[in-house]
């Protein structure tokens, strides 16, 4: 009775809804939209006959409250780090402060134009420039640009800049190395900056392996990529070492920075020997992840590669004075020009033909958006603040590998070693032979308990592979909850693997036909 | 502890305990003494929340935005109205704080959300299949030229000169590690020479790409371009402007087998250059090896209607060296912007705003031209945005030009000069839904005024700038 | 299997979760807010002994992303307006455009204090002037205060101008008369401002018993409060006639502006002979309800009125010259009070001792930020839209009855009448009598349709009453899914009315004990 | 159809003929002719967004906000800031959207937070039962007049002259309909003067009404005033500041029977003085007679914790004429934004914010009494705000003086002349953890030298005002 009442009622409003699209939804003739009157004098003809389109794109028409409605219903079909644990290894998902988009919308930041000249938007070069300094400590590398979109952006940078600097000497390198555990994007950029890609083995350690490395590294090799503390959660004890065997032959060595969230004031990549870093400011400095963006990927570098850098970059000038005369002060927009000494201004120069820039990346000066919330976190947070921030992370990580090293460490090991950095791996191997559900089944069990699984698959050098990042923002009774939820879908799985194989559950669809989705691709509706 | 952490002293007795070590920096153990810092990071002590508060408004304030300012600076982004729904939806925590949907049975939400956005710029372009956005205008140019070379396997692309200067230059750069060159097609009276594209053409030639409209507004034959490249066999990207679609030829209607652009006019802020996003579509034939994230429908175990992340076998998490793309993060949540923009601009909206850009941009053109010291750099026709030729002393001239504007509350536009020796006295003025006829003619008559204080002030030897 | 499967899975994260408050999450010593260094020299004692407190209140100790996470968790345990179709009667439950939160939150509207020199709240004045302007055109009486903070501190403002106003005339009032159908706010009010409630009884039609009015009303009548169109969602068609009984002996006229939003453009208050309307900006002009609140309810009289309104209210002055002498440009913020000749002021003379106004009804100047939201909907719907919402709330109103009436009229018959206005009141009892479910039962199934149920047991002269307001903003497909779940839940009692009677089955809790809530009231956490 | 509404030509023509209508018209048949408007309403056209936007945005420019100058300005209201979190929590629309819980199923998030925000102020005050929020302050003043009138039946109210003014109008206003006589108790020395009230005190009074800190920011021994009221059976309504009350002895600690007040201090913005939400608290036994709102926990049908709105039989709903107040809409979005507030603020920040406002206080109350021609309005202990006499010509001189303040960017405060006829010459200087000691010290700059200025204009016989 009870049973039939709950399925006649279905679960909730959430569950119940099938998915329709905003094109399935409104009605010809709906509208939000309302454009203001023309008023100027209408011409006809003013797109020459055939450049004018006869049938308009066929977009939704909807009202206004047909769009928000549909759009609050979707976004509750999300999962997100504002309503439960998010351990997603290698892309710290930590707390966004809300501050940081107050601030971002601020006008003066939101709706500034990137080709506003200099003289009248120096709040946000001098903000471009002081995190430019900001990032040249943290980094411990001289110089900075800011331009890179996002990890993999600074990591084509990085390689190009590779390619630059050996050109300038007449070099013509053809590998870069890069260890197994690599993430994807560091083979998928080298293969874009025409190099070929050129593997390095582990060792027992889940180090870089020394002796694969001397034997790989020879003088057609422009750069080692190096992810340190790598997406094992280990710091290389070698990175010395490999600096001068990768330096000796004269090729570059390039940091991937996705995790210096791990390290901040303890160590920095430039301590270390590399020439090039790259920051994901969303990881590391925390941001919004927005379902996959946006993000930033600026990049840091020695003065042996400075001269290539991407243009334009901030730099700081004497007080400006336009063609000598001082500007008006009605003309300064309420004398915001006439404050302060150091005026600070876009160079273009080095962009020029002749000189050593590899030109630009992308369009206008970066994600401007992205670099306010970042300087507010390094603004809020102070050397002391991000000191913590590494230390928590680790502590946090070491205290959920622990307590499941204590409670399931027979099914799911640590990959290599007893400790870890800011996240670490686990392998589902022995839980796959002796419980038989795989770590994607654990992964979608997870689901059920309301959180998000940790990344599965990743690092590929381990088999089943887990990779757990808590954050330093989460507190120690989430971390409790997360063991207790695997300990407990293990145990049930002791019971019946097949709950776990099905799962999930309770959420607004279930496993999904990925094989079907790709072998008959539909990639849009069909209207 | 500071900031966002939570670990009270008790917390961290008991977690120590747990791993078995007597403090935090134990845990740093693993870092060799040569590497490590050894001293504080040298960055000013940590601020309460309104202190930083105040300090990045302070930093706000000195600078001029487009609420401060009668704006028609364009040249790559615009000053269009974000409607409050876009603001709303994408502060969304369940929009704003996830990351890509790995777990789709968790991101419904963000997989439905780029179906929808890839079938809105699918229908904007003409084009059957688009991903759910790359990082921005530029750089998608020079993505598509690796889809090109990843098509046809050719090494040389033709770039018209009616490109994006901050396009081309991209392209540039990332040509060099694909291995391939970039030439130049030049303009004949503001739209790409037919008689040069041709001779450039020949059947080395992975792809041209060209511009609708083009960098200075004028609207580019696009189908005979096309046909020129497809007789070499060589692909045709376009950057197109999403906002003039509702009234100009669709790209993939006129042969276009790539069509980018930038998407911030479509529900994005300026925010002095990004973040927004830039989209991609194609004909079908190239889904396989377009780069980034594509959502695809499907059904769940129940038989329900579902969404994936689908055809990653392109994409560097699987198959790594053998990508077609690099890119990981992107921009989705500017897609979002996008697709929640489209929507409620509408089918009859995109129309709408495109016909008012365009008599705008006519009749501000118009106006301008009728100016003492002030041109037409061209006759061609022109949506959005249009080029005039001021008499004064190039670049230099120009900018002061700019400067008197800027002292009556109006930026009238780019110098043209700073990218076109060719234009150095050329002013490039953009035309939004947000200029009004009196905000037109009141640029009219503080450019008046500007050039004729310029031309005096020359005249006079002085070229003493603003402060006269 | 999948059943055990799913029960022990749980259903969706959200009901899983078991409520927890804010005070039961957090530790010793976590804390979100850093305050301020202190920055001045530190004294001793400033404050008495036993003036300072000993022990200090216990609030909460959670870090900045629990009290997010916790929050937002919370918030996914309500029903919300944005998610679904929500046709509370007589509460106009209409969708609340962002725009007006937009431009709420500009720092010139937000962050304005209300002491703040009327020099240097030209803008605000200015806009509560301009509302004043278009309310009083709207009711049609020429006089408007803002001030009161909803529509049942309308009622008190309109009541106790009605007192001053006989009291100015040496007389002593002791009656106000409600009809049957009143809203409960109506006779609260009455007991509030000290008079006795006199109740009118409706006629067949549903409309004021003409004759027991006139037998009801007498010279110990002070007032005669009434919603036209009716809480029954009927237009009084006596209205003119009731005006003439009631004025006759002297008494004023009070209109409960509540449903106003129904014949906007086509009737107002002051035509049909109202003294003294109140407004309800929170309904008739949109505005989130924010889970009860705010709102705000400003009041239009006539010239008779006028002498007693509340103080301050917001006038229109010859250019401002501050002693004679014109303001410094550089004084006046950047010349915001150099422009425009009309200047706007707060006009406090008359609520001093020697005036007649009641005085004030609270601090300040009234929901300031409720009038810029009322004010922008004004602008963006203009003359023309309003009229649209009257009657397109009034078309919806009359789809969904007229779709009702024909598939379950028999169960769910309308209270009076054929049409309605913008609201309609059915009868749940037939439905009681033959299929066995009450109203309330018919309301908790709607919420396992995804849907907010109408206002249940109001009015109370209708049994089993069922109080439907659609709203203009609504979409034929939501109002036909509306008819359709009534339809189908009807039929399913018809089956088995144990299910509506056990509803709702999806919602975060089910039927929860109000009695025991009320017998041991649990109002606080003991800590 | 314009603005919001969706009903297509298409949707017309159906559902008039479901009705069996021929037009809209018909369906307003029911109106007679006589009361018709017959015309237009006379108002301007809508507008689109964008225009409605840039209109309220000129309003807004036109305003000098707290965050357009240096602001002292309190008396009632305050300028503190309002951390991120509350924003982004009061946008939800999932807490902006719905209305009062009626539907207690699909309402625990409102509940809960009504609850939570029960317990916080519970603990604030000292007293065990919170309803779940009221107006604002003054009014929530005249609603416990109410409470004590329905609690004992007597006529008479005492009301201290510390009280803020606007309280002080309100309950006199609202006393006509109870009933209710209300006499000012004096100050002595900026404290209610005991003496006074021992005086007025006799058995018919309902209650005496106070203010803590009191309306000149002095402190006032409540625990005395109570003892003395509760001799006549008379009820302590106390109106504290909530923001004090980490420092300042709780008033339910102290005697107080009925303890509310203003709220917007709490999060809330200063909104030219709305919306924001007044609290109320009482002893136990009032219970059952408080107005407004009360959140009770409960358990639902499967044993689960939750919330329901309770006692509801005291509201108009349910008990009509014999309800124990009128109140139905009343501040739920603003009390959330309270509770979040507290809870951000915390058990520490609570205290620490009180004392960092203490010690402001008195820096700024010695470094101000330091200045040539302003001397302290007393000597008693005073927390967040207090008042300074000018050695200017009463009330017009300290406007004027304001006015000369405002031109140096700074709000130096009210002028207390404004309601205190005895203190014509007095100035009210509010603190907050905004207001740092850096603008303290320009407070003082400022105002030396404007009343420098003042007295010399006035010396000259001039008091020209600012223009001089
Ligand atoms: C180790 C590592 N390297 C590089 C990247 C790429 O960074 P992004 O996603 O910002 O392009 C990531 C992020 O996923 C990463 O985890
Ligand atoms: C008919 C009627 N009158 C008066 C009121 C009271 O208005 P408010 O809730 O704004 O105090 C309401 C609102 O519920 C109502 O529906």
């Amino acid at each position: 009775m009870t049973i039939a009442a709950t399925t006649q009622a279905g679960s909730t409003p959430q569950q119940r809804e099938h998915a329709t699209t905003i094109f399935e939804k409104g009605s010809p003739g709906r509208r939000a939209f309302r454009a203001p009157a023309l008023d100027v004098p209408p011409v006809d003809g003013l797109i020459p006959q055939g450049l004018r389109r006869a049938d308009p794109p066929r977009l939704p028409e909807a009202s206004e409250p047909e769009i928000v409605r549909h759009y609050v219903n979707l976004s509750k079909r999300n999962f997100d780090l504002d309503s439960g644990f998010y351990p997603l290894g290698s892309c710290t998902m930590k707390h966004n402060p809300r501050l940081h988009e107050r601030v971002a919308a601020l006008s003066g930041h939101a709706r500034l134009h990137p080709l506003q000249s200099p003289r009248r938007a120096q709040g946000a070069l001098e903000l471009m420039y002081n995190l430019q300094e900001s990032l040249a400590e943290i980094a411990g590398l001289p110089h900075v640009s800011l331009q890179p979109s996002a990890g993999s952006h600074g990591e084509l940078a990085g390689v190009l800049l590779t390619r630059a600097y050996h050109a300038d000497r007449g070099e013509q390198r053809t590998k870069v190395l890069t260890p197994d555990s690599a993430h994807g994007t560091n083979p998928a950029t080298v293969t874009m900056a025409g190099y070929e890609v050129v593997k390095v083995a582990l060792d027992a350690a889940g180090g870089v392996d020394l002796d694969d490395l001397r034997a790989k590294t020879d003088e057609n090799v422009a750069c080692l990529m190096l992810t340190n503390p790598s997406t094992l959660g280990i710091f290389d004890p070698n990175v010395e070492e490999m600096a001068r065997v990768v330096h000796e032959v004269g090729a570059t060595l390039y940091y991937d920075g996705a995790n210096l969230n791990a390290i901040m004031g303890y160590s920095r990549p430039g301590d270390m020997g590399f020439d090039i870093v790259h920051f994901n400011l969303h990881k590391t400095f925390t941001q919004p992840h927005g379902g996959g963006g946006p993000g930033a990927g600026p990049i840091a570098v020695s003065d042996r590669i400075e001269p290539y850098l991407p243009r334009p970059q901030v730099v700081r000038r004497p007080p400006w004075a336009p063609n000598g005369a001082p500007a008006s002060s009605e003309g300064e927009a309420n004398g915001r020009l006439v404050g302060g000494p150091p005026v600070y201004d876009l160079d273009e120069e080095r962009g020029g033909r002749d000189s050593k820039s590899i030109g630009k990346l992308r369009g206008f000066q970066g994600n401007y958006g992205v670099f306010v919330r970042t300087y507010a976190y390094i603004r809020s947070l102070g050397a002391e603040g991000l000191k913590d921030v590494s230390e928590v992370a680790v502590l946090n990580a070491n205290y959920v590998l622990a307590r499941l090293r204590a409670e399931v460490g027979d099914k799911l090991p640590l990959a290599f070693g007893e400790r870890c950095m800011h996240e670490f791996v686990l392998s589902g191997a022995p839980m796959k032979k002796e419980l038989g559900i795989r770590t994607l089944d654990l992964a979608k069990r997870l689901l059920d308990h309301g959180m998000h699984p940790p990344t599965v698959y990743f690092p590929l050098v381990v088999d089943e592979a887990l990779l757990v990042e808590p954050t330093e923002t989460e507190t120690r009774a989430t971390l409790d909850a997360f063991v207790d939820a695997i300990v407990s879908i293990l145990a049930e799985a002791e019971e019946n693997p097949q709950i776990a194989r099905n799962a999930p559950y309770g959420t607004p669809v279930r496993r999904l036909d990925e094989a079907g989705a790709a072998k008959r691709p539909r990639v849009r509706q069909t209207l | 502890m500071a900031g966002y952490t939570s670990v009270t002293p008790e917390d961290l007795e008991h977690m120590l305990a747990t791993i078995g070590v007597g403090s935090v920096e134990e845990l740093f153990d693993a870092i060799p003494a040569g590497v490590r810092l050894g001293r504080p990071i040298d960055l000013p002590p940590g601020e309460p929340e309104q202190a930083v508060y105040a300090e990045l408004r302070r930093l706000a304030a000195r600078n001029v935005s487009a609420e401060d300012e009668i704006t028609f600076l364009g040249a790559g982004m615009y000053d269009h109205y974000v409607p409050a729904v876009v603001d709303m939806l994408m502060s969304r925590s369940e929009f704003l704080t996830p990351y890509t949907p790995y777990q789709p049975e968790v991101s419904q939400g963000g997989l439905q959300v780029m179906f929808e956005y890839q079938t809105a710029i699918s229908e904007l372009t003409g084009l059957p299949v688009s991903n759910a956005s790359v990082y921005e205008g530029p750089s998608a140019v020079g993505a598509a030229a690796y889809l090109a070379k990843l098509a046809n396997k050719r090494t040389r692309v033709l770039v018209s000169r009616g490109v994006h200067p901050h396009s081309r230059a991209t392209l540039e750069t990332l040509a060099v590690g694909y291995g391939t060159s970039v030439d130049e097609v030049g303009l004949d009276d503001a739209v790409t020479d037919p008689a040069a594209l041709r001779k450039a053409l020949s059947d080395d030639v992975s792809a041209i790409v060209i511009q609708q409209p083009n960098f200075l507004g004028s609207i580019e034959d696009v189908a005979a371009l096309s046909e020129a490249a497809h007789e070499h066999g060589a692909l045709v990207i376009c950057a197109a402007d999403p906002l003039t679609l509702g009234v100009l030829e669709a790209p993939g209607h006129q042969g276009v087998d790539v069509c980018v652009g930038e998407g911030q006019s479509l529900g994005n802020r300026l925010d002095f250059g990004g973040p927004s996003f830039g989209f991609f579509a194609a004909t079908e034939k190239h889904l396989r090896s377009m780069p980034g994230r594509i959502a695809g429908e499907t059904t769940d175990a129940d038989g329900r209607r579902g969404f994936v992340l689908t055809l990653q076998t392109r994409e560097q998490h699987i198959r790594r060296e053998k990508a077609t793309s690099n890119i990981c993060t992107s921009q989705a949540l500017n897609a979002l912007g996008g697709v929640v923009y489209l929507s409620w601009l509408g089918r009859h909206g995109i129309v709408d705003i495109g016909e008012l850009m365009l008599q705008r941009t006519h009749y501000a053109r118009e106006t301008l031209a009728a100016l003492d010291g002030v041109s037409k750099l061209h006759d061609r026709p022109v949506v959005r945005e249009f080029a005039v030729k001021l008499d004064v002393d190039g670049v230099a001239g120009v900018e002061r030009v700019l400067d008197r504007c800027a002292v009556g509350g109006v930026n009238a536009g780019y110098a043209l000069g700073r990218s076109y020796e060719e234009h150095a006295d050329g002013l490039l003025v953009a035309i939004t839904e947000q200029r009004s006829r009196e905000d037109i003619d009141r640029l009219a008559e503080v450019l008046g005024t500007a050039v004729a204080a310029e031309r005096a002030a020359a005249g006079a030897g002085a070229g003493a700038g603003v402060a006269s």
